[in-house]
């Protein structure tokens, strides 16, 4: 009876490794690795977004450097959040089980605002000064939150 | 799957019919346009926690909730006319033609025109019954002809043909009494001979095809036309100021003897009053979201309501909004039950004053001049109640101006109490000149005077006692 | 240029004074903070548009135009109270303390406590002139103070450190009557031991120091203690309910009697219930907004209407809104145009209870029971439209929450009108269980029948007559 469930589990590994290796491939998953915003355009399922942002204020800016942590000060970080993304992006394009409009995850949220400091702490720095060793406190995003894209 | 993805979003249909002005049948449409087909289809569908039981004897499975039931001041309310009898929830497209045949409105006693049959059918089908030549011809004879003939005409519910033109596909207009409507209520607005069909803008369509009948409505003469009162603007203030310009009332309440209004369904107007419509959000944005079809995103042909579930949250009202569908339906909530709360006060004044006119009448002792001012006011009380529970989004499609009708609804149904009373208040115009306050003698103190003697001339006098002779107060709502 | 930005942008400020509990002057704050505190300075400019001249012998050069001009039902209204004096548009911070010390309220024969100095003045210095060493009770001494006297130890309006802690900066509250309301009020959504201080978000406290003062509020007993009336919640019913639990009212109100209360500016509670609340936005957001200066943005301190110019409309409202700051005017307009309509309509109301109160009371021919009964009523009606017209956004701040206090005001005061004829009218809470339609009799036809006969026995009984024997109606407000 536990051979045959541990059977059943390596099956079930198995295919589903199986299926990540189908969809992270087919459906461009390693696109997520590169820096290029055509990368994400390949999906359709980016297109709204990536149409908004070529005629946004942030066109100069690639998407990962608002959803991607700075890859060269958090290489670790980098990559466990690329891989995170990259396949789960594959997983839900193959399936197709996602909402017509696409949410961004709370962590996600949690980094493109930290990602707005890389570029703009200058000129924020007295508004985040009352509280210096809490960034959450402001949340560019409750007024910003179209800056990339507009819906 | 991915490869099929793929191929339908560089081809979004085959033309494989030609369709004409005779593609009566939603189900030719339906073989170039799979997706809208069935989605249209499934306006049928109607979930189980909003389903009645019908009578014996009745041939639907399941059919709407009872609006009277669910508040019987209605039928107080509209003692004297057909809706006392029966009024139900509305619910999908695909019932339209079935529920008007079957509802108690329409069997005797009671009698109906063809009219109605332009918001329950497919009109265009129709008129190609009566006279395939003359489509304005046929319009006026099916106005005119009894209902019960009238409606074995139609075989749709409103369908393709109804909405869209056959060669482009293009967003059309189909019924005259909405482009006779809108073409007023633009010269309003200082834009003469507007045609919706030529001149409108592609997002103005995309609330004008739902605004031939989500609206308020009267049939006008023996020729029992379709018309819309909008000659005078959108409001409802201004639907009553046309009303009482041509004389017009829908029937005699019968408890009270006033010649009253009935409101229907305001959708079109009371949207056009708030927010989203001020920044082109239409009907359509919400009630026909598009939905992600593979690749291609197609216009939900179900028409229903945005907060059916969440998946129905997310693609209309998350389009717009960056918030979760749970923080939008909240939203919803607390705008729909703000209004309920305060909605139903009012209907409290309304059915007030409705009794006081009948115990009025039946004592028999009251200055016939006081009964004719009050049921003055009951006309405006009630078309303005009528109004805004007649609208369908319980006060969402335009917040604050629905509780300005409920406010008003108040005050003309207690002034209305007064002036049975014999008492007529004024009205405010600007208080900084035609107002004098009153002020007590002596010069108040923090410390109030323990017995205060009001200086003014004491005005109403209270309890007028009935004397025949006496000046009859005007009745001016 | 760019040399110059850099160098701003990387050094903020020059840390050039140590601030310190008892840097009470506000130009100490300047110097590290400059452009924070010249905007705070320019609280003390005001459009032409907006001044008024001030009477002979007044030292101010200009000041606030008169609200009790512009409406002389406030004088009505108010009649045993000191508002019917004096009474006008609030405008900058920097005035708050010198109008205070000016209007007529609290000169002879008015007296008023220290307390007033809560929400005028910078409060941490005047606690310092009384007791430096014990602040708690120096608040309790300067509360029961005669106003005069306790006016003459303030030097400033709010102020920095009214607001920030010295040390970070960061923001605080220093108000007791806030920490005890806020306390009190996050009790009734399951919160105990609530400390501002300790417990808030930074977002909350964009708003909590502005509810410091922005509220409506009274004073306890002897002492004078300013208290928040928040135990029951935020809403005008929540503050009504706690009242009447406490049975605390303001003043007599000298044209009838009738115990009332005086609300004032309750703009963060409105707020409160409105759908910029809701999402987080504060009035930080749009009475501070970000201003860029230089390589830095800081908030603007110059507190003031966010529809001022052009400009301060940009700010505020288009960082979210992407529509043109016409359009938000245009926004602004309707919605404080609406409820500016239906506000009218229910103090008209309100106004006539008082007249018809005053008159009853002088004919002296009228049940007692039934006065009283009126009585009750105006004094939900008078809280109830003194609060939406004491609230000092014009209905913007909660627009459909506004209508639905105007539409109680019309509900009270006119129910107040009945209940003097000895009338009282039931309230239906579920009309699908407790209510019974009335019915005509014969059935409705789509003819309405020319003679209805009312068939259910008619109550109320129109123009009752008194007599004192007669039982009492119940005064249930
Ligand atoms: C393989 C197709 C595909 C590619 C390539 C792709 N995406 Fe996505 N993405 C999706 C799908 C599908 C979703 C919706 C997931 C859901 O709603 O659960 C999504 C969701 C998102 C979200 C919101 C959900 C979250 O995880 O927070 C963000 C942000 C995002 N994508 C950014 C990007 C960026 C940046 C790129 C390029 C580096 C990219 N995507 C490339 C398919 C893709
Ligand atoms: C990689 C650098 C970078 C990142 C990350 C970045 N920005 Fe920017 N941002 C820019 C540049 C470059 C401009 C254009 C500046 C200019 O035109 O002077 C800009 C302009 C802006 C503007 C002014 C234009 C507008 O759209 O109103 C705002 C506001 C802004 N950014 C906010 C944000 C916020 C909020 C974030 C995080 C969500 C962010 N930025 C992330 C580089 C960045
Ligand atoms: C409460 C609303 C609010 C929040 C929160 C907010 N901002 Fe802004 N931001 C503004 C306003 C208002 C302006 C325009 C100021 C002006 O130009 O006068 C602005 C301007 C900017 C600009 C453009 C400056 C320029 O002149 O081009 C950038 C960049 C920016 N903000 C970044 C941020 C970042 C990063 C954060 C988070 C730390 C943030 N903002 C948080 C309201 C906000
Ligand atoms: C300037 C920063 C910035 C850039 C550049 C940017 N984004 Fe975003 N993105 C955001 C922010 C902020 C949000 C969250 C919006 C919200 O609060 O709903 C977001 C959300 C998203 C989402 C979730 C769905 C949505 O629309 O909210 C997707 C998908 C996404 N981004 C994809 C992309 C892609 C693809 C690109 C490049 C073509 C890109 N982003 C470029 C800031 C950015
Ligand atoms: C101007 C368009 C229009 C006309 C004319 C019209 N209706 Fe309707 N009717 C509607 C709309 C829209 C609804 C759905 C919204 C609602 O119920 O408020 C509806 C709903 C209904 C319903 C279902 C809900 C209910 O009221 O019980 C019935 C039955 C009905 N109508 C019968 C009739 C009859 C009978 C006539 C003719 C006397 C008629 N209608 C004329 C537009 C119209
Ligand atoms: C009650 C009105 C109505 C009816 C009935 C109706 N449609 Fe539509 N249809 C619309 C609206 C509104 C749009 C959005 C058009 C726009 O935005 O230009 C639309 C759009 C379409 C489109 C364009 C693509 C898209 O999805 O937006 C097609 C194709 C279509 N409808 C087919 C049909 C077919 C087939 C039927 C019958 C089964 C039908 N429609 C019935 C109102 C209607
Ligand atoms: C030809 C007349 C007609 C047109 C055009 C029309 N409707 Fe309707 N609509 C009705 C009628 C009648 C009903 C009620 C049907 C019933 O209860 O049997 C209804 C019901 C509805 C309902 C309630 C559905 C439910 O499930 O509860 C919604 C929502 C609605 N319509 C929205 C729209 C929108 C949006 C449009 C335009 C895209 C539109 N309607 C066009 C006549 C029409
Ligand atoms: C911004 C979104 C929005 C727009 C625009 C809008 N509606 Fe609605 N509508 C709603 C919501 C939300 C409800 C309430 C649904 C509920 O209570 O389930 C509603 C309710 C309705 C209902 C009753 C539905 C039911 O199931 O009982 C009808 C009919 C309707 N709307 C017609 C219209 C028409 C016609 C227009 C355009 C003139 C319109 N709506 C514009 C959001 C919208
Ligand atoms: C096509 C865009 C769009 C869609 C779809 C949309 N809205 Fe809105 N909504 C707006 C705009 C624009 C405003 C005005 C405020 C603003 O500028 O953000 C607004 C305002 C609101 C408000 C505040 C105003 C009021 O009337 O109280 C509510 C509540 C709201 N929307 C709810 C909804 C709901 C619920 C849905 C879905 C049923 C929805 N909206 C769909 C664009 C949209
Ligand atoms: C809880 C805080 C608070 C207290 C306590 C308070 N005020 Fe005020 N006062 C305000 C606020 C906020 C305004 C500005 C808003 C307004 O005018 O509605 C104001 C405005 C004023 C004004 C200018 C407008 C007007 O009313 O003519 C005067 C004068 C004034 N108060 C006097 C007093 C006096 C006298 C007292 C004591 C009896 C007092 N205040 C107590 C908060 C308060
Ligand atoms: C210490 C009490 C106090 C605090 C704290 C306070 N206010 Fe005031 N506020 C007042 C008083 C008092 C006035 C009226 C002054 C006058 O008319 O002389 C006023 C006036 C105003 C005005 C009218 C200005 C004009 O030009 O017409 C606005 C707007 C305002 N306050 C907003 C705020 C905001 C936003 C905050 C928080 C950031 C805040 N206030 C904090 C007491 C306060
Ligand atoms: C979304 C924007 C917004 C928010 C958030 C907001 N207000 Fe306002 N406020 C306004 C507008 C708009 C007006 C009307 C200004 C006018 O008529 O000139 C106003 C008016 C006022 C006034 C009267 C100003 C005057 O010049 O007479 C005061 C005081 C005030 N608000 C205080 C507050 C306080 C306190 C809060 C938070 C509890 C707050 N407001 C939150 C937008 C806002
Ligand atoms: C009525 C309350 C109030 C008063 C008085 C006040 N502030 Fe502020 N101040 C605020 C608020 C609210 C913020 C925004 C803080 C945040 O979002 O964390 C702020 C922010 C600041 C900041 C942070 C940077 C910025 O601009 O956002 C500084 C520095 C500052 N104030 C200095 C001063 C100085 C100096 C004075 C006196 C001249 C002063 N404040 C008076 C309420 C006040
Ligand atoms: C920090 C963001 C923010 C600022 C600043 C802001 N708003 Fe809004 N506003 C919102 C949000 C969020 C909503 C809710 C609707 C939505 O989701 O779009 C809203 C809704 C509205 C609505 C519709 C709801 C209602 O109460 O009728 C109006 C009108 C409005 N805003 C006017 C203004 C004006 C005027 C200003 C400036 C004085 C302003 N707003 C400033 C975020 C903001
Ligand atoms: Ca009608
Ligand atoms: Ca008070």
């Amino acid at each position: 009876m536990r051979g045959f469930l541990v059977l059943i589990g390596a099956g079930l590994v198995g295919v589903t490794v199986g299926i990540m290796g189908f969809t992270f491939g087919y459906a461009n998953g390693f696109a997520y690795f590169a820096d290029d915003p055509a990368t994400c355009k390949q999906c359709h399922s980016m297109n709204k977004q990536y149409d908004a942002w070529a005629k946004g204020s942030h066109k100069t800016v690639a998407c990962q450097e608002c959803h991607s942590p700075e890859k060269h000060s958090q290489p670790v970080q980098w990559l466990l959040s690329e891989a995170d993304n990259g396949f789960w992006h594959s997983l839900k394009f193959t399936t197709g089980a996602y909402p017509t409009n696409i949410k961004i995850r709370d962590h996600n949220k949690e980094l493109v605002r930290e990602n707005c400091l890389n570029c703009h702490g200058n000129l924020v720095s007295q508004i985040e000064q009352p509280s210096l060793h809490s960034n959450a406190q402001i949340d560019c995003l409750r007024c910003h939150n179209e800056v990339g894209h507009k819906r | 799957n991915i490869a099929q993805r793929k191929a339908e979003s560089t081809q979004p249909f085959f033309q494989v019919v030609q369709l004409t002005e005779t593609s009566f049948d939603p189900a030719e449409w339906g073989k170039n346009f799979p997706a809208q087909y069935e989605s249209w289809a499934k306006t049928a569908e109607m979930p189980a926690s909003e389903q009645a039981t019908p009578p014996a004897g009745d041939p639907r499975a399941f059919m709407a909730k009872s609006k009277l039931a669910a508040d019987p001041r209605l039928v107080t309310m509209w003692q004297g006319y057909a809706f006392a009898v029966e009024y139900n929830e509305p619910r999908g497209h695909a019932y339209m033609l079935l529920d008007q045949q079957l509802v108690k409105r329409v069997q005797p006693p009671f009698k109906q025109p063809g009219s109605c049959l332009n918001c329950h059918a497919s009109v265009p089908e129709v008129l190609n019954a009566i006279d395939p030549k003359d489509p304005a011809g046929a319009w006026a004879t099916m106005n005119k002809m009894p209902y019960a003939d009238a409606t074995k005409l139609a075989k749709h519910p409103v369908t393709c043909i109804d909405c869209h033109d056959p060669a482009t596909m293009k967003l059309r207009i189909t019924r005259p009494a909405f482009v006779e409507g809108i073409k007023a209520y633009k010269a309003t607005q200082g834009i003469a001979n507007f045609d919706p069909n030529k001149d409108a803008t592609n997002n103005e369509m995309r609330a004008f095809v739902c605004a031939q009948c989500h609206v308020e409505y009267y049939f006008k003469g023996d020729a029992k036309t379709l018309v819309f009162p909008w000659k005078n603007g959108l409001t409802a203030n201004n639907a009553l100021d046309y009303y009482d310009s041509i004389g017009f009332s829908d029937f005699t309440q019968s408890l009270t003897g006033a010649k009253v209004l009935k409101a229907q369904h305001p959708d079109y107007e009371t949207w056009a009053q708030g927010i989203h419509a001020k920044n082109g959000v239409t009907c359509a944005d919400c009630h026909m979201p598009y939905t992600r079809q593979g690749a291609v995103k197609v216009s939900d042909h179900q028409v229903r309501s945005p907060m059916a579930d969440e998946a129905q949250i997310n693609k209309s009202c998350l389009t717009c909004h960056h918030q979760t569908e749970a923080e939008m339906k909240g939203r919803v909530e607390t705008i729909q039950s703000t209004w309920k709360e305060s909605s139903s006060k009012s209907f409290d004044a309304l059915d007030q004053l409705i009794r006081d006119i009948a115990a009025a009448k039946a004592a028999g002792n009251v200055n016939p001049d006081w009964i004719a001012a009050a049921q003055q006011w009951q006309r405006k009380a009630q078309f303005f109640q009528d109004y805004t529970v007649s609208e369908n989004s319980r006060g969402f499609h335009a917040p604050q101006y629905a509780l300005s009708i409920v406010a008003d609804v108040t005050d003309a149904a207690r002034r209305g109490q007064l002036a049975l009373r014999g008492i007529t208040e004024p009205v405010t115009k600007d208080p900084a000149k035609d107002y004098t306050p009153m002020k007590a003698t002596p010069a108040p103190t923090t410390a109030a005077p323990a017995t205060p003697a009001p200086a003014a001339t004491p005005t109403p006098i209270v309890n007028p006692v009935y004397s025949p002779a006496a000046p009859a107060p005007t009745a001016t709502p």
